[in-house]
């Protein structure tokens, strides 16, 4: 049976740890270059790790290996912090809009900074949305604002204030050196100059982003791969009712 | 319609040719009979257990009849005789015999008919449950559907019937069509079948009845769930080819590997042992319903799969002739066939292309089971998949049957949980992708496709007449299959063979052959 | 010999329908120029550098002839009276602007024909050191030779160039034909050239000369190592178009990035700013034996591939009437479309197919620029390197030109050393194995491959006679491509344009185009 | 530059420490399972352990991870006992045997215990050879003798007895649940009981063999995957003629 508390890797036999990996080596191909990648391989944790491929190239040496891994996790003392909210549909948050908030909100997003990527918000905010799922501005009572690539968070802050948004949505995908977190930082730090921080909804997404990320750094919420309008529309439309922002 | 001009002429001789060997081995395999044959007629009547050492009452019971210098006359008579003489069923006479209460060759003689007439009752009884094995799969079939051809067929192999189990059931959800249940190391060399539930396999898991039992209802189970019928493979090879088929046909197990060279060139059982077991093992298979799958994809691992290709179609048109013989159905054979070239060869795609779409054209009916590469895997999983994945791209292109899951880690280890998973992904994504592509192109005449196929014919058809003209055990002699030479008396199993005399009978050979399976 | 059985007349018609699209176009073009045109033409004529703040010294010449309002006479104009009057090199008098010592608009004027002799004698410089490059290339590949087409063409983007370098050589080594080297995010909006060797960039490395020179180097080391000729790649897009072509035909670049189109739609840069720079970016590179490629597979990632493949056709017609008004001669279209159709669909591998082969069959003398799936890549490296192998089984069954290999890593990181080993050896497997493959079969008339080509091309040749009656700024306008609108005057760069007077010219357009190419 | 002394992964920057790992977990599917992969990664001591794919296999994830590995090796001192010989051609083993031992050696060799994987000692014995590379039956002055597979230890002690075999080869390929290593054991217990160990030459092979381990066994030499004849008869004429054998 297995132990929750004492979760290992599973590869053909309860608890046998089997692990795979792969790297490169800044050393010659050989027999002590793979002996340095076992050696790694134990540091890691790795029981009889075995070197099952090694490919000279040249100065380099790329090794596959697989070992038994000899760490274990509790499972059950995993806590992952979630965006709370129930999801609705995309009628019910119309239909919630009539309902609660009784005006219609605006939301403004945009991908900042240097980045480029309008897929991902794109897919959140324009008529067509994604995978079937309608984005924002098709959605009654949501007024939304696309100001699409590369937007400096000045410009960003500017629309923000001139529609006097609820809501701003981020998106930042090029995480290299991790270049999206002062870029996100800024924001906030933006808005607060501005005063309004605690006057929008403040939400970043894109294909590394966490909900825990993005608390971290002083955003509401967080979204990541495989979100579509309507989770972003329900936290946004429970929170404002939740903030008095009605 | 042909796409590589393949001349029917060669194909028409190579087939006749294959009749012909096959004719001449099937004298010589019905004058005789085996232990393991006879120990598959005691199952099918309903002896099963094993005795206070452990031994299987079924080997208890054929040891006894061959101590006693019976076994030419096999044991429907000896079993008919001792239930006439002592009323008892034949698990009891089993029973006493392992505890040395009997000895059924010193009964005295009942009348032949009488005999007869008594185990061809019983028979009767085998008959009916493996017929109600047979209907049942084609109403879960016809009630929860099945996947697409080509089958997506992976292997569980942790040695843990129960491990199995849930490998086997993962592979299911994932995908799998049929999940065979690989044998642990040297089964195939034992000459009795282990009893029970087992959980210390190395390599493998041990084919018992009990684990067949118990993974055909994990995988009723999950099919339920799946809303898809999950067939279950074992493996009637080896020195129990026989009992195997025997204990499949009672577990409702849907594909065996069942090859009638195969255990004599690649797990040097005696050919004489081999081809007489082959025989009875495919007779029951092929009344049970069971679809089966012969091995020349083996060939490959021991000889070039360029060169060798014509010895996997000479084998192909062999296997094809005894399945008949034993009345196994086109629709229910499975012959081998493998990708197994060397990767670096330029233009080995088309071979391999030439090689699947001719084994299709040549039998159309039956459900070609493709073997993935093996011998040119290494460890590198990155390439291995995508040499698993042009595999599963020409099996596309031919329209395949049984399409055996090429593992990225073939060279490591046998099969992780996620290994499984990445081999089904690796197939669904490319048969979907492709799927039509086989119908939409057609190969240049005269181009290196067809030519190809036509050589790799040609060379059957020349191998087959040789072998037709000198006999199949002296081909295998001279080491013509797989490069592997076997002696006429060498190997295992020898011992086990005998010459049946007149009184022999096997009442299942009448009752599945003639015409018993409506 | 057509394969699709693609209508010659609907070839015909878009063919024309994209001419007439250039023709109105190059009208306007011809009556402009931009800051980066004339930033070219300064660096073409010596000038390199920055001043004490860093600033480049083609953008201090510029931005003091463009704030005197000079910009619409051109800095050639300019440049040739400072050095009538004032005998100093190009280099010094921008020198001198950059110190505030100068102020070459506010010069006495000298005698036209003077300035203008004066001028193509220092142009002749320029165009013989490209023309120089030009033959070192070619000899170089007789010498070493080079790889089989499709070439292997990999990116490095660490953003520091050393790193790169390394990276680069190690690619060349596992069989690499191509390196691009990827430029740092961003520096496609940057008004000016970043200068010298440079060490941090975000997801790729900064275009500057000095760049281009230590890897041009690097890899001229490395070709001789493996004993064939390794081509540079860089990005001649953004608002830098005309300079970055400039600079590569300095340091004998191979191939650039560089599409009429692109900086438009993808990095939102005024189009009148982008139609006028590509030209003359184009007839630099045309001159340098440049191969341009085009950024077609770009639409496919905010558009859908199956719907708007349409639009890749229609604009590698364009871009090819573009480059053909540039000089640039069919050999060196890189014209490109990509393989980023939803691998979960149904025969979607035939669609693919048909893409590929149409754009083989309509451009047949090409260099076509495959990109790899992308937009689809997900963080299964294991399915994407499958993905990947489909794509490169695609590119050799159609005799793709360039194959840009795609990265099992794509929707993680950009590639690692492994990651581009693991992809050449992907490519080079399949162009191996399935060598022959295209030459081998032949499509189904009617069938799922040749209606798809044919609906396509009859789609794009529709859109293409829109496109020639509406005009292409309006289409543009419409969001046409790529499913992005662009307004006119929208965009960065547009005050960068400004409208030719009388007195301006050129050389290079006379020099580069005229026939000087011997 | 690189400091041998402290080596660490390479993916595009030196020593940013990147590794590639995938395995599975027996826990359902979720935040919380990618969570767990995570905090095991870390145990591994991987730094910004990413989990870049996870998938639901019912009751079990599998997930692809990238982290920054913090651990270095020395490649300084690492050193890996190897077969220490100077690989000759065939023609100069042919040559060594006459110049040094002037007689035929007989070498055997088989495939021992369960293990049916013949392919591999064929490689190296057999006429054919393998991969261009000749085996033993086609040298001169080397009288080779393959059992085949499947061979019990005691047949193949017999055997070599009855030969007066100068070398023995074993070939074990199935290593499953180390399946291999009482199999090698008690070959050599048995030439030990028989008191034949110190006249022969004692190597084994196969995909998963190295020197180090055959030599832990009690063997000569272990030979590992790319072997071909020539290699294996270098060092067993060299050890014969170190060994006095001749
Ligand atoms: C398409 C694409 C491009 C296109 C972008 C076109 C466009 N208009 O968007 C083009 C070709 C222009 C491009 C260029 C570049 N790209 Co790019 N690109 C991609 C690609 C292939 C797909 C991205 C995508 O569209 N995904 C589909 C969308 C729907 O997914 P998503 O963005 O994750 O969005 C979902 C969620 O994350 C979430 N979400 C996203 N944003 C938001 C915001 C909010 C508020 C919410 C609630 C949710 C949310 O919801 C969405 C729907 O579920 C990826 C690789 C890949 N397969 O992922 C590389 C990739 C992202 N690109 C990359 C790079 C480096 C670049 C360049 C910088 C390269 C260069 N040096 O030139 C350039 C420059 C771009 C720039 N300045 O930013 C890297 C990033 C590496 C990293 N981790 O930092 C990637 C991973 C490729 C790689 N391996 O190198 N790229
Ligand atoms: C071919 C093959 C078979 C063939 C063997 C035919 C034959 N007559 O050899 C058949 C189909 C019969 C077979 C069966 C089985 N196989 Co098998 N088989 C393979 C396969 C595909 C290739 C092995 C091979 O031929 N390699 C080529 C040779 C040349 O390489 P090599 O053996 O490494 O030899 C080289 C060196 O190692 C060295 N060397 C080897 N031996 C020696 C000896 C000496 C003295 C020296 C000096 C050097 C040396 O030199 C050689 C040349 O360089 C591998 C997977 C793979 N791709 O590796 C699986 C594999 C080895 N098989 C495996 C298994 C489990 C089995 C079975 C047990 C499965 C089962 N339960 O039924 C059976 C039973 C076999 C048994 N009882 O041993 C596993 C082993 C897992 C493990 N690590 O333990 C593998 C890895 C496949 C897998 N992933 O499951 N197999
Ligand atoms: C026909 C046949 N039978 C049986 C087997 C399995 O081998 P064994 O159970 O003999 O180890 C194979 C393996 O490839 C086979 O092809
Ligand atoms: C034509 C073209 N130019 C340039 C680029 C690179 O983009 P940038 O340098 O603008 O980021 C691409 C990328 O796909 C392209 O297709």
């Amino acid at each position: 049976m297995i132990d929750l508390t004492r979760v290992k890797p599973y590869g053909d036999t309860l608890n046998d740890g089997m692990v795979q990996l792969s790297f490169t080596l800044p050393v010659p191909y050989g027999d002590e270059a793979k002996e340095a990648a076992r050696q790694l391989a134990m540091k890691m944790g790795l029981e009889e790790p075995s070197v099952v491929y090694a490919k000279d190239l040249v100065g380099f040496t790329y090794f596959i290996l697989y070992g038994r891994l000899i760490h274990t996790v509790d499972y059950t003392k995993i806590e992952v912090p979630k965006v709370d909210v129930d999801v609705m549909s995309k009628e019910e948050v119309e239909e919630f809009i009539k309902d609660n908030i009784k005006r219609d909100i605006v939301v403004v997003g945009a991908c900042t900074g240097t980045d480029a990527h309008t897929v991902g918000i794109d897919a959140i905010m324009n008529m067509k949305g994604y995978a079937g799922h309608f984005g924002l501005e098709r959605y009654e009572g949501i007024e939304a604002y696309n100001l699409g690539s590369q937007v400096p968070n000045e410009d960003l802050v500017a629309k923000a204030i001139e529609l006097n948004a609820d809501a701003i949505l981020v998106s930042q995908v090029v995480t290299q050196k991790d270049v999206h977190i002062p870029n996100l930082t800024q924001l906030v730090e933006l808005l607060e100059a501005e005063g309004i921080r605690d006057r929008v909804i403040l939400i970043c997404g894109g294909p590394r982003i966490s909900h825990e990320l993005a608390k971290e750094l002083g955003y509401d919420a967080g979204f990541g791969p495989g979100t579509f309008a309507e989770h972003v529309a329900s936290f946004i439309v429970t929170e404002m009712v939740k903030r008095n922002m009605v | 319609m042909s796409k590589l001009n393949l001349d029917q002429n060669l194909i028409n001789s190579s087939r006749k040719a294959a009749k012909k060997i096959a004719d001449d081995v099937q004298e010589f395999i019905d004058e005789h009979t085996t232990t393991s044959t006879e120990r598959a007629i005691a199952r099918l009547l309903g002896i099963d257990g094993v005795d206070e050492i452990g031994k299987p009452l079924p080997n208890v019971l054929i040891d006894n009849i061959k101590e006693g210098g019976g076994l030419e006359r096999g044991i429907a008579y000896w079993l008919g005789n001792a239930i006439v003489q002592t009323g008892d069923s034949p698990q009891e006479i089993a029973e006493k015999v392992a505890r040395g209460e009997l000895d059924i060759i010193r009964l005295p003689a009942a009348k032949e008919e009488k005999i007869q007439a008594t185990i061809f009752e019983l028979a009767q009884e085998g008959v009916e449950r493996i017929k109600a094995n047979r209907k049942k799969r084609e109403e879960l079939i016809s009630t929860l559907g099945e996947g697409n051809k080509p089958y997506l067929y992976v292997i569980v192999a942790t040695g843990n019937i129960y491990e199995d189990i849930e490998q086997a059931k993962s592979a299911a959800r994932q995908g799998a069509d049929i999940i065979a249940v690989i044998r642990t190391t040297g089964q195939s060399l034992l000459d009795y079948v282990p009893y029970g539930a087992t959980t210390e396999g190395f390599g493998g898991t041990y084919a018992t009845q009990e684990n067949f039992r118990l993974m055909r209802r994990a995988l009723d189970e999950v099919a339920e769930e799946v809303g898809r019928y999950i067939r279950l493979c074992n493996y009637c090879s080896g020195l129990c080819m026989p009992e195997i088929a025997a204990m499949g046909a009672l577990e409702r197990l849907d594909v065996m590997l069942n090859d009638a060279l195969y255990g004599i060139l690649f797990r040097d059982i005696n050919m004489q042992r081999t081809l007489i077991d082959q025989y009875f093992s495919r007779v029951v298979n092929g009344f049970a319903g069971i679809i089966i799958n012969t091995g020349e994809d083996n060939y490959l691992t021991t000889d070039d799969a360029v060169e060798a290709a014509h010895t996997v179609l000479a084998s192909q048109f062999i296997n094809e002739q005894f399945a008949l013989k034993a009345g196994i159905p086109e629709e229910q054979m499975g012959l081998g066939h493998a990708f197994e070239m060397d990767p670096d060869l330029e233009n080995g795609f088309l071979y391999e292309l030439a090689q699947a779409q001719m084994a299709r054209e040549i039998f159309p009916k039956a459900p070609l089971k493709y073997m993935p590469p093996t011998k040119y895997m290494t460890g590198n999983i990155f390439k291995g998949h995508i040499q698993n994945a042009l595999f599963n791209l020409v099996s596309i292109m031919t329209g395949q049957g049984i399409q055996l899951l090429g593992m990225l880690t073939e060279a490591i280890h046998t099969p992780h949980l996620q290994d499984r998973y990445l081999a089904i992904e690796n197939a669904k994504y490319i048969f979907n992708n492709a799927k039509d592509l086989g119908n939409e192109i057609s190969f240049k005449e005269g181009g290196i496709i067809q030519t190809r196929a036509q050589k790799v014919l040609k060379d059957a058809e020349k191998l087959l007449n040789q072998i037709a003209e000198m006999g199949l055990f002296a081909t295998i002699e001279q080491g013509k299959f797989g490069g592997v030479k076997r002696q006429r008396t060498g190997g295992k199993g020898l011992d086990g063979v005998a010459k049946k005399d007149s009184g022999y009978f096997n009442p299942f050979i009448q009752l599945m052959m003639g015409g018993g399976r409506q």
